[in-house]
């Protein structure tokens, strides 16, 4: 067991972080030694002062320096015996007006304070219930607090980041579906993966974070070079992590295709210069990399392959199928249901795919305060479809004609009796039939 | 109660449809005027038009259309009211009830659990009720229930509590329900600590049959789009591409071997030591042609909108489109807790009150 | 306010009662006097001993007579310091032979005695914990207890029957489905509506429960003949309950078809005898029935059209849609999303249809047992989806020629700055645009 | 770990796929067979063979397909363990507690938090661990974890508790976690009143960033049915039906009529006022027409697979298929609640363990 923790504990310059901020937002940032960075609203402060932190403290900003603040517990609320029966909602209410808030803030007035003033002058306070006084404090301090917390770079966060973002961007991909996508394909350390990711690179983030830096990982896109993945920024991978991957794209995936670079070839005489021999080195160590790349995917066996694409999955699996090793996960995700039911149709009439399986995802967080316990008013209703299907390599003969012959008919009034389509792969099913 | 004839007539309570989300309720008083941001339109145009008409501006700014009124319309149209109650829990209630002509059900805290506006509300809803022709069918009174009980004794078919604290209600409740036949009461609580303590109260006053859901809607967005491209037609725009860059680079080669020689030709020989640093510090075209040596820098987006790649999409493709849908975003997770108990008639716990 | 109740509150000859079994099953017997019910191991006991009951009652069966039980409340349980370590799963657990069983049943023990019998000889019974003892012991009286309860014939108890006994016979409509269907299509007593229900009358008795025999019911149907409606019989309906509902098929209620039965007209003079007459007049009175109801429904204006139908919607919109009246509400149930995704892009595209929105139900049932709160472990994955629309008058001119230009121009870049397709029939979403 | 060869080895541990919900492990022994209902095979046979085969059995009685195993599949494999953790509960507590290679990771009790085999399971998963070379990354240990804690103390990246009181061991779980980074801790509860009591532990012990989620699977069916009848189909086959029923009533009126022709012709005038019994308690023949003459008793089902529609149903509608697809009917409803929060090093709570 290596006594290095794996996890990345402290944030370290070249970073890129995730702040949460006090109205539940989360931003972006990069931290940079002596850059001073600036979150709206909240103020600024010197990167220097994150730099070497742990991930996940709180922090306020005071002046241009941060103080770390305490963790923050759950505060138990005593009930009362107020029941909101006496309050009249005729807008009696008389809230600190603005210019007496603008003279509080430029007198320096902490927070706390501010909203403490706030509570003297609404007239109900009293009256109200425990949970109502909570929520109003809550309220006001999530307006005034200059706190932030940073988040740490796990594909949880990141996920959840990009999500809460531009759920388009990475094609309704959310943690549940991501994680059981990872899980259904089976990614180890060690392991080679054909990846298809038009989600921003959120599939290639999660492949690469469970598998520590060792094994393979090929993805193909649909741009000449390979894409940015802009997701893989806030994950702060090591390079030894990212160093397993390579790209290549539909054109130079095909094996009847010559990329155009392998034919840019200098005569050794031609060169005249050093700096045109790095050109040309780089240019050769380019094209030798494609050209490695290539060979890697056309050897094959592939241990899964997972898809979030833009593209026709048929087309997707008609290209990059026979890549695949036996026994080997293919799992595909897509915000449609429509698309994936299609897909399964066809899947299900190959002997190639073994019982290609399609589900819905579900998430759903808790308001988990003492006494308050509910799910969130507001959920996220789209996280998507995944289709799972095992590749197999198909024996016609496995089933002899005078036995096939029986199953058949048996199939036949098996179908009868249900409605539900079985898969056919499921051979099983019908033997079944023939013993009970 | 609203008006169920074809056309509408002065003094209809008609809903003014603006868009999904702006629904008004308009009470048509002929010589008003109702101006808003999607033009301006006379009270006296809407009276003898059909309920369900699409009605134009006079200043030609916009159209409503106009409405009758249903319950669903009439929550829709007041969305600033505090927690009023979803359709599908309204429905999924009325059904768990039993409520149908005839019965007599009473209702505790029509506003929030957590914030009820109750003394402003219960004027307002009176005056409500009794424009709507409900007045004989709805009494409406401001009391603390859990105190002072129901106005009425043995009499309800059903009893649903929407308060903070319901199990404080629920032997009150129980008073107000008849004994002659099975009754039916419902709490509606966000929290699930509310529940826990209600099913106690409930259990412990003789209620029978507890049960708990919880119902929701998940709205959908159906969208027509192209079929999903095919992987071929992303090679041939990758081929295409990859082609004209190199044309544009051998083009370019070419052009600068031939500047070269031109300039050999003009400038002798002797300027050949020099020519080295001019090749890379040289003018614009040629570092161009450079960088067109190395791996492009800049990825080509199969982007639809991009005219080169357009052909290729449109020979290949077929113009059908199809059909998809999902599930909105951001969906309600959650309204409420629905916890609902029956009394049986002739219980032995039904003589003895809490 | 009539003081006669509106529920029906006792059991009377000529019902059809369900009874819930201790294994949590629910059968469908028909009382009549003097009959002799039988409920499987349960036993068997004279109708006449549940005609006057009450519904909602526990019985349990004592010999062949009826004994009224006391309601039974949730137990609370203690809990107790037992966290199952030290069970051994392998195998100690000494059940009471069957042999065992057979004598005690045979001498009339009773359930709990059996039940404590067998508690007696679970070597690991006091190591359980209090909630494994509380399952185990409902499972055992689950077995072995000879009781039942008689369930009121509510629309909700009936819904919930069909959709455990055949869910595709009702087409998947859960109670949650089917009542938000009953809101939108706002059914109340004195309306109007067209009802088309292959979902085996599921439809067609929750529009007549919520009418009370006020208004009228049409439905259209694919026989020749009204249909059974069998979900009607577990209802229980009184004849007024029913008495508004009369039903067209696909052939009869179109207008240029004349049904062969109004051809066959008897001359007086042909008529040889009271019960030939008798026959003409039956006929004459059904010839008459079908054409009042077919004026009935060409006379339009209908308030609601409901449908939960084998048949492709936009077959039956095309057919139903001149008999709406404005600002009717169309509702239209499918098991399918892609059935109702379809139809609502042709709704949309007419000017006919305010607003068709497509929503999907989810219904959540729990365990409420002291301590132990959880969602039900099982639940229902499909309860289908629901397509609801308005019904309106398209005034072409509305926008005049100016106002229009400018915004199609307007909404031209709306629909660039958002992917979402927004319903053709917001004309308001364009105007904010202008204001905004 | 498990092969990671192309073909089958001996001693391999294989997947035996025979039907979705029936799938067995096998450790490939030459010389051993397999007899099960999809037939008869030899151990022999699969050695050599690629993972992901079909393979036929030798006695033609069926077939099976042998995969390389996943914990997916290991966990299918086993599904009489009471209470194995559900795949979307494990994927998505894997990711929330970011477990990725070179994680310590502790968990305390693997089986149910209402009955736990811990014994029996604890030998048994011993065994299987060894077996799948996991001897060395997992290591196991039957005790009392509330009581006596845990077997490592500051070494722990994240604890995963699947206890029935996971609050009583909490303070346990905290002195296992590491104090020099950020760490991570999951407690899986069926019952809500669990996750209460351990949100007020974790609370309480200053575990920070207290979350809880629900995930869930919809597994759904896919059908390719014929497209959606019309209701023109419908009307046609009402229609010739109708023509049907009318011509035969009109053909047995007119035998009718020709009967009694024919019979008053033979028998004379003189039986005339018979005749009216007759013709109502006639023939068989004649009642049948009587019936026609009365509203059709048995409605014509459309059923498609009645010849007599079939023809019109055909030739009117396209071949065609449309894929329809629904959640199944029954689905897993919950699994647990998973309750999450975070350990924040050199916090000053760490210090003072409760």
């Amino acid at each position: 067991m290596a006594e290095e923790a794996p996890t990345q504990n402290k944030i370290r310059s070249g970073d890129t972080v995730l702040l949460r901020i006090p109205n539940g937002d989360t931003r972006s940032i990069k931290v940079e030694k002596d850059l001073i960075v600036s979150i709206g609203r909240l103020g600024s402060f010197s990167s220097n002062e994150l730099i070497d932190q742990h991930y996940g403290l709180t922090f306020e900003i005071v002046g241009k320096n941060l103080v770390v603040l305490p963790p923050q517990n759950i505060q138990e609320l005593e009930e009362t015996d107020a029941t909101n029966e006496h309050i009249v909602g005729d807008g009696s209410v008389k809230p600190v007006t603005p210019e007496e808030m603008a003279a509080m803030k430029e007198a320096g007035v902490h927070v706390s304070d501010i909203i403490k003033k706030q509570i003297d002058q609404h007239t109900n306070f009293e009256l109200k219930t425990e949970y109502s006084k909570d929520k109003y404090k809550k309220k006001k301090e999530a307006k005034y607090a200059k706190v932030f917390t940073t988040i740490p770079p796990t594909l949880f966060n990141v996920c959840e980041y990009w999500y809460n973002k531009d759920q388009g961007r990475i094609r309704d991909l959310r943690i549940d579906a991501l994680s059981q996508m990872l899980s259904l394909a089976n990614i180890r350390p060690g392991g080679r993966y054909l990846v298809v990711d038009d989600a921003s690179g959120l599939v290639v983030s999660g492949v690469l974070h469970r598998m520590g830096g060792q094994g393979r990982v090929l993805t193909i896109c649909d741009v000449e070079t390979p894409p940015a993945y802009p997701v893989m920024s806030q994950m702060n991978f090591s390079p030894e992590v990212k160093s397993i991957m390579s790209s290549l794209n539909w054109a130079t995936c095909q094996e009847d295709y010559t990329p155009i670079i392998s034919t840019w070839d200098v005569e050794e005489g031609q060169i005249r210069s050093d700096k045109q021999r790095i050109r040309v080195n780089k240019r050769r160590a380019a094209s030798d990399l494609l050209q490695s790349t290539r060979e890697d995917l056309f050897a094959g066996e592939f241990e899964a392959l997972i898809v979030a694409s833009e593209y026709d999955p048929q087309s997707i699996l008609k290209r990059l199928n026979k890549y695949l090793g036996g026994s080997c996960n293919i799992v595909i995700h897509s915000p449609y249901v429509q698309i994936l039911s299609d897909l399964q149709v066809v899947m299900r009439a190959s002997a190639e795919y073994l019982s290609p399986a399609l589900s819905e995802v579900w998430l759903r967080r808790y308001q988990i305060l003492p006494g308050r316990t509910h799910p969130m008013m507001n959920m996220s209703g789209a996280g998507g479809f995944i289709l799972h299907a095992t590749k197999v390599y198909d024996d016609p003969s496995a089933v002899p004609v005078e036995a096939h012959r029986r199953l058949a008919k048996l199939a036949a009034e098996a179908q009868k009796n249900s409605d539900v389509v079985s898969s056919q792969q499921d051979g099983g099913d019908v033997a079944m039939t023939d013993v009970a | 109660m609203w008006s169920t004839a074809r056309e509408i007539a002065p003094g209809d309570t008609v809903i003014a449809w603006l868009t999904r989300d702006l629904i008004q309720p308009l009470v048509v008083t002929p010589g008003k005027d109702l101006n808003i941001r999607f033009g301006y339109y006379r009270h006296d145009d809407l009276v003898g038009v059909p309920y369900g008409s699409k009605v134009g501006s006079r200043n030609g700014k916009g159209f409503i259309h106009v409405l009758r009124p249903t319950p669903e319309l009439w929550t829709m149209a007041l969305p600033h009211r505090t927690q009023i109650l979803y359709l599908a829990d309204i429905a999924f209630i009325t059904s768990q009830l039993d409520i149908k002509p005839g019965s007599r059900v009473v209702e505790a805290g029509t506003g929030s659990g957590s914030f009820s506006h109750s003394v402003a509300r219960a004027s307002k809803a009176k005056e409500e009720f009794t424009r709507h022709g409900l007045a004989d069918i709805v009494t409406l009174t401001h009391r603390n229930v859990c105190k002072d009980g129901f106005t009425v004794e043995s009499a309800a078919d059903a009893v649903f509590l929407d308060l903070p604290m319901p199990w404080s209600a629920i032997p009150q409740a129980k008073k107000a329900l008849r004994k002659d036949c099975l009754t039916r009461i419902c709490c509606f609580s966000p929290c699930i600590e509310q529940v826990q303590r209600t099913v106690t109260a409930l259990n412990d006053a003789g209620f029978t049959e507890i049960t708990m859901y919880e119902s929701l809607v998940r709205p959908h967005e159906v969208d027509q789009v192209p079929p999903m491209r095919s992987i071929d037609d992303a090679c041939e725009i990758l081929k295409k591409a990859e082609q004209k860059r190199e044309d544009k680079r051998l083009r370019q080669i070419a052009a600068t071997r031939q500047n070269l020689a031109n300039k050999r030709k003009r400038e002798g020989e002797a300027d050949l030591a020099e020519d080295e640093s001019h090749h890379d510090t040289g003018s614009g075209k040629r570092t161009k042609t450079d960088e067109i040596d190395d791996i492009p820098q800049e990825p080509i987006s199969l982007d639809r909108n991009i005219a080169g790649s357009s052909e290729v999409a449109d020979s290949t493709k077929p113009t059908a489109k199809t059909t998809v849908s999902k599930a909105f975003p951001e969906v309600r997770g959650h309204t409420s807790y629905l916890t609902f108990a029956c009394l049986l008639p002739g219980s032995p716990e039904v003589a003895v009150d809490a």
